[in-house]
């Protein structure tokens, strides 16, 4: 092998593009060796955990919304959920359901826009989506019928598609009446099909050969693939209960990121679509698990450009678990949305699968119903160190293999493919 | 584009975001079905959110979020100084929006209360109109995607935007919801400014107040409603601070 | 006018019937209020279950399927310098169950305005012509004042209206159609223990009205006080919300606004209802307001309702429903200040 | 009341929704702020059967952009094209002063009451105007010079802001010399380049002659003015009832049915514009 002790290279990507947020990634090389790598966490934070204090408890759902633009309803079913706990009330069952149909929208929402709109770009040669528009018109058709849908469901269940007004302690203010129920199940019919062509366009993507061994962390399913609530789960064997998340997190501060780090058995970990697949396989619909054959996806994963074929198989369990849960709902009493509560003195904590990984709220309430402490863990806040140690290797292995040239490129994949929310992580 | 016979140009159009949760910024690429429409009528040059192609040479710029630290003063003012029309979009932007709950307590509290003895770099709650001049507020928490596209297609028009006066019930009645003090929870419409459709009545929510106040609201009648209604003055304060919109009233 | 009589269960049959190939549009309750009573308001019905013909009083009137919120007027087709315009009209037939007399009262004054007058309505006139009305009487609530603006009764302006006397109901028919969808299906005349019934139901109605507005003299006062410190107290109270006039069964202020699409190639031409209460309801260029103040916009209202259309019509618009009475969150009722300015009201 | 001229049912329709296609074919700009406007219906046919009365309004519309009410400012015997005096104010004025010859606009009307001539028969007229009030003046000014037998003396006083700001100065001298008319014009701010007079619209009456028995007045301009000028001439003498004033409001129809012009029981599209000013006096917060 040629030694090549090249110039040394300096890359310094300001405000990485086509992803939420602000970050920076810088890479010096001197002497054919990496001298520095780091994940730069530069947005500005906004105290989330301070801004709760003081606020009665009707409020928080509303607030915590506001910490992400693109995960609002993760947020917001994270903190009432989190809430109910502390009051130690049940949510009626349409209305769970009804919650978990708005989160089945805002994952394929948020899925859809950074596979099509965020990844497909580097694949496709373009800097963005709307020159895309132009060249490969059916895949911004693809991209416009799934998000259509999940715009419409969140619409529904949600109230609107960012910061939904309709997920409230207790449960809903509304539950969707029949009708809307039909048509949306119609809609979602006419959608399925689109999801092939998803497929077919992602086949023809090759992601890039990189492995890490991971420790991936996630809600732990029991009967159903999970995104609300239940035991935490991470692939190197720790299982914990949800009111322990903060064994899970092990936040800890790095001088160049706003955001915290997290550790739990290794130096990092990854949560996410990912982790998801590769700790409840076998939970996902059959027609997932097909899906997955088909793009040669096995539990298992340790590579994290994956993470995009993941969210593509979960657009695909979303689909069609929220087909029966939509059936189901037309065909029982659904008059029932929320449970009235009682206010009192408690504590307790919400986890709940965002579509960029776990995310936990945890409150603590007064006798008066005010917010006395919070804490939030994001998922993008617990990946950002195994951002952090992927791109060390990634960078590695690349000036190893000689491919210099493709460094830059390639490292700003690899952070999008996390599809890091930066704004939200520094809440 | 020809219109009357005029032609009409693209505005070349920035989009940049400070301190917020970036939900303004999707709301412009949600909605997929007429964002072909949009991209034919403005030229984008600058979206980080979406697009790595990114360039100063625009004439509009759309900035989300608010100002809490100096180096966003200066990259503020280095947009204000390149843009001929600046739109603050969303509450944020235009009030302070969420973020300044936190200034209901010393700043140094603030930080030490979230990071402990890490140093990180933040400042009072500003509004984009107490740091540069602004042309436009767009308002809302978010932004609605169809109010966007009506500005955008009065600012390739070259028309001057004018926003709804009227306050939130308008629209609410005209949805025929049944208003919401009527079941015994509060509301802000009757003083917050119109053209969100009444979005959160219509779902069994009171308004809040994103959108900020309406013009002359009458503050005084709607205290005394809802005090006669049995709302605590806590309680009210609570939601009238919430988006920073109706500074000074409780 | 032809009377008949038919059983409640054909009835059902009757709106079911009609329901099958026609849009039916009534009284239907979603919400609860603080004291558990039902708000209803008039919506599309999907099933004769729906329909709750003991409903008290929608929270909005019926107004808005003659006079829609916002309408589309004209759409163009725009190109290089000039355009093309297309107009419609057109408007599928309708039926509307359950409405009060006041609110068939309120469609006659309309029809003054909209279709009587020196330039008629195209659209609203394709509306009315083009929706079945089925009226159905009830007993006053608490607050209705119908009964003093002579507007308790419905003679004309529906085509059929019924009477619950029991069993069955009592049905007065005002038009061919009327006459004809009653007709399709099983209806029986009227006999003299109906009619008995009838009488009674009416005496009852009558006598349950509680709610008295003088409005003898307010044509008037409406001169004489229109300098009263009254507007003033009232004006104060007022929010400008503009939800009085959008409950009312007849406020018809609009106003017009065009918009243009995306492409720049089709434009409409929009008519949005609005309210001589918002703020910015008369001003013109320059800026200037020729109301610019709430008390004086408030009492604007009034005067277009009780001097303002009597001069016109020799009637008042108002025909006393109170809904904007009930909507108002500050408390401001047609009675409570017509009372204040003729001094019955202690001050 | 005079009522607008009569159309049949159908005509209505067509008149008061659909209005006609005109191509602007002239926009010659006034001062800093007004363009006239020339614009013709496209329809020959339309064109013809196009009749209006002096101080009637029409409905312009800019597809798109809006619809707003604005006086005829030309000849009612002109069958060519109609005059608009347009000043820029804001959305549709704006863009209606960018749009160039050969643009297609709508118009809708004729709308409104017009200023009697009829009865001006064997009087002195004496027209009133302050600023953009002398816009709907210039119908009446080629009314009475078509039909100048039919009156005595016809004075014009004429009042604006700055000399820069005057409308039409370039026909002064014809109406005075061919049309056999008196103008005079005042303005309030001048530098020493005016020649004329300084002053207020008033200030003019020391310079003419009136005769209270024998004259109409026809006054035109924002409302202060009405006040004083009318309020000036009745100490004159001058009936109220011969008096004639042209109201603004805001107007989306022009059809009486948006309320938006309404002033106490009257709509300033149908009852007026033109009111006689003993109307004007009974109506609540007309002026
Ligand atoms: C009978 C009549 C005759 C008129 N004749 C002339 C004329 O000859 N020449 C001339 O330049 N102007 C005339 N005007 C005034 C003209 O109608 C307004 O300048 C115009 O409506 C402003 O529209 P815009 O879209 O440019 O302004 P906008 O951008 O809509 O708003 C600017 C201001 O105009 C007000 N305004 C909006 N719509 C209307 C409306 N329909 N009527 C009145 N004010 C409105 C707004 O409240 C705002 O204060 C006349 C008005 C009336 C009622
Ligand atoms: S205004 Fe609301 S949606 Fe917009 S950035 Fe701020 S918090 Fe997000
Ligand atoms: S719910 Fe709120 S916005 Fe709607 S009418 Fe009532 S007060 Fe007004
Ligand atoms: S109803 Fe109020 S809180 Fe809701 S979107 Fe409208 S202005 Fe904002």
């Amino acid at each position: 092998m040629d030694v090549k002790i090249g110039k040394p290279i300096n890359i310094a990507i300001d405000d990485l593009t086509r992803v939420e947020g602000h970050g920076n990634i810088k890479i010096r090389i001197e002497n054919g060796k990496l001298a520095e790598c780091v994940w730069e966490v530069v947005e500005t934070p906004r105290f989330f955990e301070v801004m709760f204090k003081g606020l009665s408890i009707e409020m928080v759902p509303l607030l915590a919304a506001r910490i992400c633009g693109i995960c609002s309803i993760s947020h917001a079913l994270a903190s009432a959920r989190a809430i109910e706990r502390a009051l130690e009330i049940e949510v009626p069952g349409p209305a769970q359901k009804a919650r978990l149909l708005a989160k089945h929208a805002e994952t394929l929402q948020s899925h859809a826009l950074h596979l099509f709109f965020l990844v497909a770009p580097d694949f496709l040669n373009a800097h963005s989506v709307i020159p895309i528009m132009e060249t490969h018109p059916h895949v911004v058709e693809t991209a416009t019928r799934i998000r259509g849908f999940a715009n419409m469901a969140s619409d529904l269940f949600g109230g609107r598609t960012t910061h939904p007004m309709v997920i409230k302690v207790g449960g809903l203010t509304q539950i969707p009446r029949k009708r809307q129920l039909k048509a949306l199940a119609k809609d979602l019919d006419a959608t399925i099909p689109y999801l092939s062509d998803a497929f077919d366009l992602f086949k023809t993507f090759t992601m890039p050969d990189f492995i890490r061994e991971t420790e991936f962390v996630s809600l732990k399913g029991k009967r159903e693939y999970p995104f609300i609530g239940g035991d935490l789960v991470s692939s190197d064997g720790v299982v914990k209960k949800e009111d322990d998340y903060l064994a899970m997190t092990n936040e800890y501060f790095v001088d160049f990121s706003n955001s915290k780090f997290s550790r739990l058995s290794r130096e990092s970990f990854s949560v996410g679509a990912l982790a998801r697949f590769n700790n409840n396989y076998e939970l996902l619909h059959p027609k997932a698990k097909e899906a997955a054959a088909e793009l040669n996806l096995k539990p298992g994963v340790h590579n994290p450009f994956f993470h995009n074929l993941a969210q593509l198989v979960e657009c695909v369990h979303v689909m069609y678990e929220s087909k029966e849960m939509i059936t189901a709902l037309i065909d029982s009493d659904i008059t029932q949305h929320e449970t009235p509560y009682r206010i009192k003195r408690g504590e307790g904590v919400g986890a709940v699968e965002a579509p960029r990984g776990i995310l936990y709220h945890h409150y603590r309430i007064n006798e008066a119903g005010k917010i006395e402490r919070s804490d939030c863990v994001i998922p993008t806040g617990q990946n950002h160190a195994n951002i952090y140690y992927d791109l060390h290797k990634l960078v590695e292995k690349l000036i190893a293999d000689g491919k210099e040239e493709e460094i830059s490129r390639l490292a700003q994949m690899l952070v999008r493919a996390y599809d890091p929310c930066i704004s939200c992580s520094v809440h | 584009m020809k219109y009357l016979g005029i032609t009409l140009e693209r505005p070349k159009i920035g989009v940049f975001g400070f301190t917020g949760c970036e939900g303004c910024q999707l709301q412009i690429a949600n909605k997929e079905e007429t964002l072909k429409n949009l991209f034919n009528s403005i030229e984008v040059v600058n979206f980080r959110e979406i697009s790595s192609d990114g360039c100063d040479d625009y004439d509009v710029a759309f900035v989300e979020g608010s100002i809490t630290t100096e180096s966003e003063v200066t990259r503020l003012q280095k947009i204000r100084n390149q843009a001929k029309i600046l739109v603050a979009i969303g509450a944020c932007a235009c009030l302070g929006g969420v973020n300044n709950l936190k200034s209901r307590f010393p700043l140094s509290d603030v930080v030490k209360e979230v990071y402990g003895m890490h140093p990180v770099d933040t400042g009072p709650v500003r509004r984009l109109q107490d740091v540069v001049s602004v042309d436009i507020d767009l308002p809302g928490c978010p932004i609605s995607k169809s109010e966007f596209e009506w500005l955008v297609r009065n600012l390739v028009l070259g028309i001057k935007p004018q926003f709804p006066q009227y306050p939130v019930c308008v629209e609410c009645k005209q949805q025929l919801n049944s208003c919401v003090f009527d079941m015994g929870m509060m509301c802000l419409g009757p003083v917050t400014r119109g053209g969100c459709n009444a979005i959160c009545p219509r779902n069994r929510f009171g308004c809040w107040g994103c959108r900020g106040h309406s013009e002359e609201a009458n503050f005084e009648s709607l205290m005394r409603i809802l005090r006669e209604r049995g709302f605590e003055d806590e309680h009210i304060s609570e939601r009238i601070n919430f988006f920073n919109a109706f500074n000074g009233i409780l | 006018m032809l009377f008949k009589t038919i059983t409640k269960e054909n009835f059902r049959n009757m709106i079911e019937g009609i329901m099958e190939n026609n849009e039916v549009i009534g009284p239907k309750s979603r919400d609860r209020d603080t004291k558990g009573a039902k708000i209803y308001r008039f919506l599309k019905l999907n099933s004769f279950d729906e329909l709750e013909m003991d409903y008290t009083r929608s929270y909005s009137s019926p107004k808005n399927y003659f006079l829609p919120f916002k309408e589309d007027l004209a759409t163009y087709d725009l190109r290089d310098t000039g355009w093309e315009q297309e107009i419609r009209y057109t408007i599928h037939p309708r039926i509307i169950v359950g409405m009060r007399a006041c609110d068939i009262n309120a469609l006659l004054k309309l029809d003054q305005v909209m279709l009587k007058s020196q330039y008629p309505n195209p659209y609203y006139s394709a509306r009315r012509r083009n929706t079945v009305i089925i009226g159905l009487d009830h007993e006053p609530l608490e607050d209705c004042f119908c009964r003093s603006m002579n507007t308790d009764t419905a003679f004309h302006g529906f085509d059929l209206f019924m009477t619950d006397i029991g069993e069955k109901y009592f049905v007065a028919i005002n038009s061919d159609t009327g006459y004809m969808i009653l007709n399709r299906f099983d209806s029986c005349e009227v006999g003299e223990e109906d009619q008995l019934l009838y009488k009674e139901v009416r005496g009852r109605i009558e006598s349950k009205f509680k709610t008295q507005v003088d409005i003898t003299i307010v044509p008037e006062l409406m001169d004489l006080e229109f300098e009263s410190d009254v507007w003033k107290r009232w004006g104060d109270k007022c929010l400008s919300c503009g939800s009085c006039a959008m409950v009312c069964p007849t406020c018809y202020c609009y106003g017009i606004e065009e918009d243009i699409d995306l492409n720049f190639d089709k434009a409409t031409k929009r008519r949005f209802l609005y309210s001589c209460n918002l703020l910015d309801f008369a001003t013109v260029a320059g800026g200037h307001n020729f109301r610019p103040e709430a008390h004086i916009r408030l009492k604007y209202r009034y005067y277009h309702q009780f001097r303002g259309f009597v001069e016109a019509f020799n009637q008042s618009l108002c025909v006393g429903c109170n809904r904007c009475g009930k909507a108002c969150l500050a408390g401001i009722s047609p009675k409570a200040v017509i009372d204040d300015l003729i001094g019955t009201e202690k001050r | 009341m005079s009522k607008p001229p009569d159309f049949n049912r159908q005509t209505i329709l067509m008149q008061s929704e659909r209005g006609f296609k005109s191509e602007i074919i002239a926009a010659i700009p006034l001062t800093a702020k007004e363009k006239l406007f020339h614009i013709r219906i496209c329809d020959p046919c339309e064109r013809e059967n196009f009749t209006f009365l002096p101080g009637q309004f029409i409905m312009i519309e800019l597809p798109g952009c809006g619809e707003i009410p604005i006086s005829i400012s030309s000849s009612t015997s002109n069958k060519e094209f109609l005059a608009l005096c347009i000043r820029n104010v804001g959305k549709v004025t704006g863009m209606l002063h960018r749009l160039k010859a050969g643009a297609i606009v709508g118009i809708r009307g004729p709308f409104g009451t017009h200023f009697p001539m009829e009865k001006m028969t064997g009087y002195n007229v004496l027209l009133m105007a302050g600023g953009l009030g002398i816009a709907p003046l210039r119908a009446p000014i080629y009314w009475a010079n078509n039909h100048r037998s039919d009156y005595k003396d016809i004075i014009i006083l004429y009042g604006a802001k700055e000399p820069e700001q005057i409308l039409f100065g370039y026909q002064f001298e014809e109406w005075r010399t061919i049309y056999n008319l008196n103008i005079l014009t005042i303005v309030q701010k001048a530098d020493k380049r005016w020649p004329g007079r300084k002053g207020i619209i008033t200030d003019l009456f020391g310079d003419i002659h009136i005769e209270p028995d024998n004259t109409f007045a026809i006054v035109c301009g924002p409302p202060v003015m009405f006040k004083f000028v009318c309020a000036h001439l009745s100490t004159l003498g001058l009936p109220r009832q011969r008096m004639f004033v042209s109201l603004e409001r805001r107007m989306h129809c022009g059809m009486g049915k948006c309320c938006r012009c309404n002033v106490g029981s009257t709509f300033t599209c149908l009852d007026g514009p033109v009111f006689d000013y003993w109307t004007v006096m009974n109506l609540k917060e007309a002026i």
